[in-house]
């Protein structure tokens, strides 16, 4: 497990710095947000999920899967300390360029000669290139979406009012379960309707093909303890069911 | 207090710089064309963004049965209001939850930022935070007085961290002395951070 | 508690950077280096340290108490998130400036000008102003140090081979009691002639006034569970009595 | 790998003049003398330093009645060298630990970076280092491992967090083959790191 993972619960930060209600901080971070939008709206999973998009029409020479999954990767298996030194945005940047030069689309040293370039004169213009048929599949992409959808598994494993314990599975680069609800006792409030398919596996963390979701209650007393938790307050969060345990495996 | 996320201005210009290279290197290669960041970038200014839910929130308000309605079926009931994008990017599966004199609820992404994007748009820099990722499920009441939102012990604290497919968002409680207002005046009160739950919606002023 | 306390036995961090063997990466840092350990050779606290030294005839308008303490708390108190921003030596650097400043020495102007002409001007010379009884003053306390050590207390509440366990006392901006001892079960190893005096407070923390210090010892299985720890490994710790409990006490 | 601690140089720079400036003031307002901070500096290219913990290593090599009485009351037998400052600055209570076919020891501060300056100077940055003060107390095999060095699993290994009053340092294991080299021979193989623990001393190239 990362310090990333474990991020709900630290004390002692200080406050949360309410007053910045910017969703960019810098004009050059749209550009980057913009980017991995795009590869979302062309990543070739977009033929599997739904709705299921004619991306073979769409000319990109994008031929890769990019989900949210891709991005969390590069943040959360960077190196835990490194990880605050950078603002939201530079993770972003940091990860999406390596992606580009790992996977050769641009080379380490293109990228630098013209980050140079750009350095020396930032207001040289991008190259007038248009994509019409792609602009519509992004426009698509953003008004329909990518859900991972499926039709429900023969076994649901649990049911509403359930009690579980949340599993602690080995997880190196990425998962979508948080450390602080890692072996702790919750019930169960909700089973969602359908499977969910997460389109990338974790590997040892358990996510691989389908899944029930499950909405899960927590007592916050039972996190923190009773001492150290407010009082009358319930974390709900969404775990998939593999990140669960009946209550009679303990 | 921003100055957490204000960095000096030579390692913006080299963000800049390099973001800049790579668009351009992604359009020579036919990655991307040079008009597809500004589509994505005119979708968060026009189709999705806090004007959406703020409409949910006021219908609610002044509907009880849609409010129910939404709240048992969330895509559903935003459908009949028909508008453009809600089941797109980051609202596949949205849900809403009611504050009430009993309940408050607060939204957070522990693991990364999760956010629903259709009905509030992008989220801001706190909520991407870790110190709000860190101490909003730990003592989400005393960051909520941070923001100058006192919750009685009486009344529970739910808080809802996106870990899996839903997206949250809050119906804040209508506001004391709002009787004479139209729907649209409603939304105009709503702000981005009442549907999440660090805000309440004030009264509005007295006529 | 905050993280940089809880430093010990955080997963997934990559390797240790052992190549990098410099004491100081940048000539800047020998300087802070040095500062800093003036200061404790002219702190008003050497007075009751041991040896006492005849610190009325120093010449120097130093009036404070500085000790290890002083240092640690500047570090220990950052936002936990900003500790890992910084260097160790530029964490020394913002400390020690901000106590010049809170305690009235320099005001920030002063030392923002002056930060800026050096900035300009890299090589303009210091003030040739030397201090020989200062100076003597610095070369004995490095060569006969500033120990703690008081007579022992009436009553040594451990003896060796007694189990113990480690008390888990709040602690905001200082503690020396490792986060990733708290709670645990240990032995006592060694019970240290004479009681220690730490010189500052810290508070609910609990070090105020001289204590017996024991060597406690742990099993790693004991710390981070017989899965997760490697085999035949054991963990010493000198630990100040207040952060000890007696069995019975659980 | 040494990128991890170096930094831009405007960064460096602008650290360099600020500690310039607080240097200059002190001076002037008598906090300092202009010869006080290189007196430090001097002290540990001259008094404090590995080279006195490698005599003491030889010694207790070529010693076994020294060593016994080093392992027994450390700050008595150093004195027996009569080196100078050696109860001094961060050697007021020191503690040596010995290697052994049976033990292999480590020295640690995850708290900060105490150290035994007497005997072994300043430590590297490294040892300073987030990372080593996090790992080395969870996973000192794989540490040791990562510098070369393996311990079998029989072996115990110790590992010595200070966190109050105690400095130690480790007496390594004499490497085989040195029958043949004299005190003064010894001393030159004995490495800060085999001091700390995170090295063992090699065997003498054959003559």
């Amino acid at each position: 497990m990362r310090l990333q993972h474990y991020l709900g619960g630290l004390e002692n930060l200080g406050p949360v710095n309410f007053f910045e209600k910017k969703v960019f901080m810098a004009e050059w971070e749209k550009r980057i947000f913009g980017i991995h939008t795009v590869m979302m709206a062309e990543s070739v999973h977009l033929d599997k999920s739904l709705p299921k998009y004619p991306l073979s029409e769409v000319p990109t020479t994008f031929k890769d899967t990019w989900t949210w999954a891709s991005l969390r990767i590069g943040a959360e298996s960077m190196q835990p300390f490194e990880y605050f030194k950078y603002r939201y945005y530079e993770k972003w940047l940091m990860g999406i360029s390596q992606f580009f030069i790992d996977r050769g689309y641009v080379t380490a040293k293109e990228l630098e000669t013209l980050t140079e370039h750009y350095r020396a004169h930032p207001d040289s213009p991008l190259p007038e290139q248009p994509n019409p048929v792609l602009k519509e599949q992004v426009v698509r992409y953003l008004h329909h979406g990518d859900s991972g959808l499926r039709a429900p598994m023969d076994e649901v494993r649990f049911a509403v009012g359930d009690t579980v314990y949340v599993a602690d599975p080995e997880a190196a680069d990425h998962t979508r379960l948080p450390g602080f609800l890692r072996n702790k006792k919750g019930t169960v409030t909700e089973v969602y309707p359908g499977a969910f398919e997460y389109f990338v596996s974790t590997g040892p963390d358990g996510l691989d093909g389908p899944q029930h979701v499950y909405c899960v209650s927590f007592l916050a007393s039972d996190i923190w303890g009773p001492d150290k938790s407010e009082p009358n307050t319930v974390i709900y969060a969404d775990l998939f069911e593999d990140y669960l345990k009946p209550v009679h495996s303990m | 207090m921003s100055s957490l996320f204000e960095y000096d201005k030579d390692r913006e210009a080299a963000s800049a710089a390099k973001v800049r290279a790579l668009e351009a290197l992604l359009i020579k290669k036919g990655v991307l064309g040079s008009d597809s960041v500004d589509a994505v970038l005119r979708h968060f200014e026009t189709v999705a963004g806090p004007f959406n839910g703020a409409r949910i929130v006021a219908r609610a308000w002044v509907d009880a049965e849609y409010k129910a309605r939404l709240l048992e079926d969330t895509p559903k009931a935003i459908a009949e209001l028909q508008f453009q994008g809600m089941t797109g990017a980051e609202g596949e599966h949205m849900k809403a939850v009611a504050n009430s004199v009993t309940v408050h609820n607060l939204i957070i992404c522990t693991l990364c930022s999760c956010y629903p994007w259709p009905v509030l748009g992008l989220p801001p820099y706190w909520y991407k935070d870790p110190v709000f990722r860190s101490r909003g499920v730990r003592e989400p009441r005393a960051v909520l007085r941070e923001f100058g939102v006192t919750i009685p012990e009486d009344k529970e604290v739910k808080v809802w961290d996106s870990s899996a497919q839903i997206r949250w968002f809050v119906i804040p409680e209508r506001p004391a002395h709002s009787e004479h207002l139209n729907e649209e005046q409603l939304a105009a009160l709503v702000t981005p951070e009442a549907m999440m739950g660090v805000a309440l919606v004030p009264s509005p002023p007295p006529v």
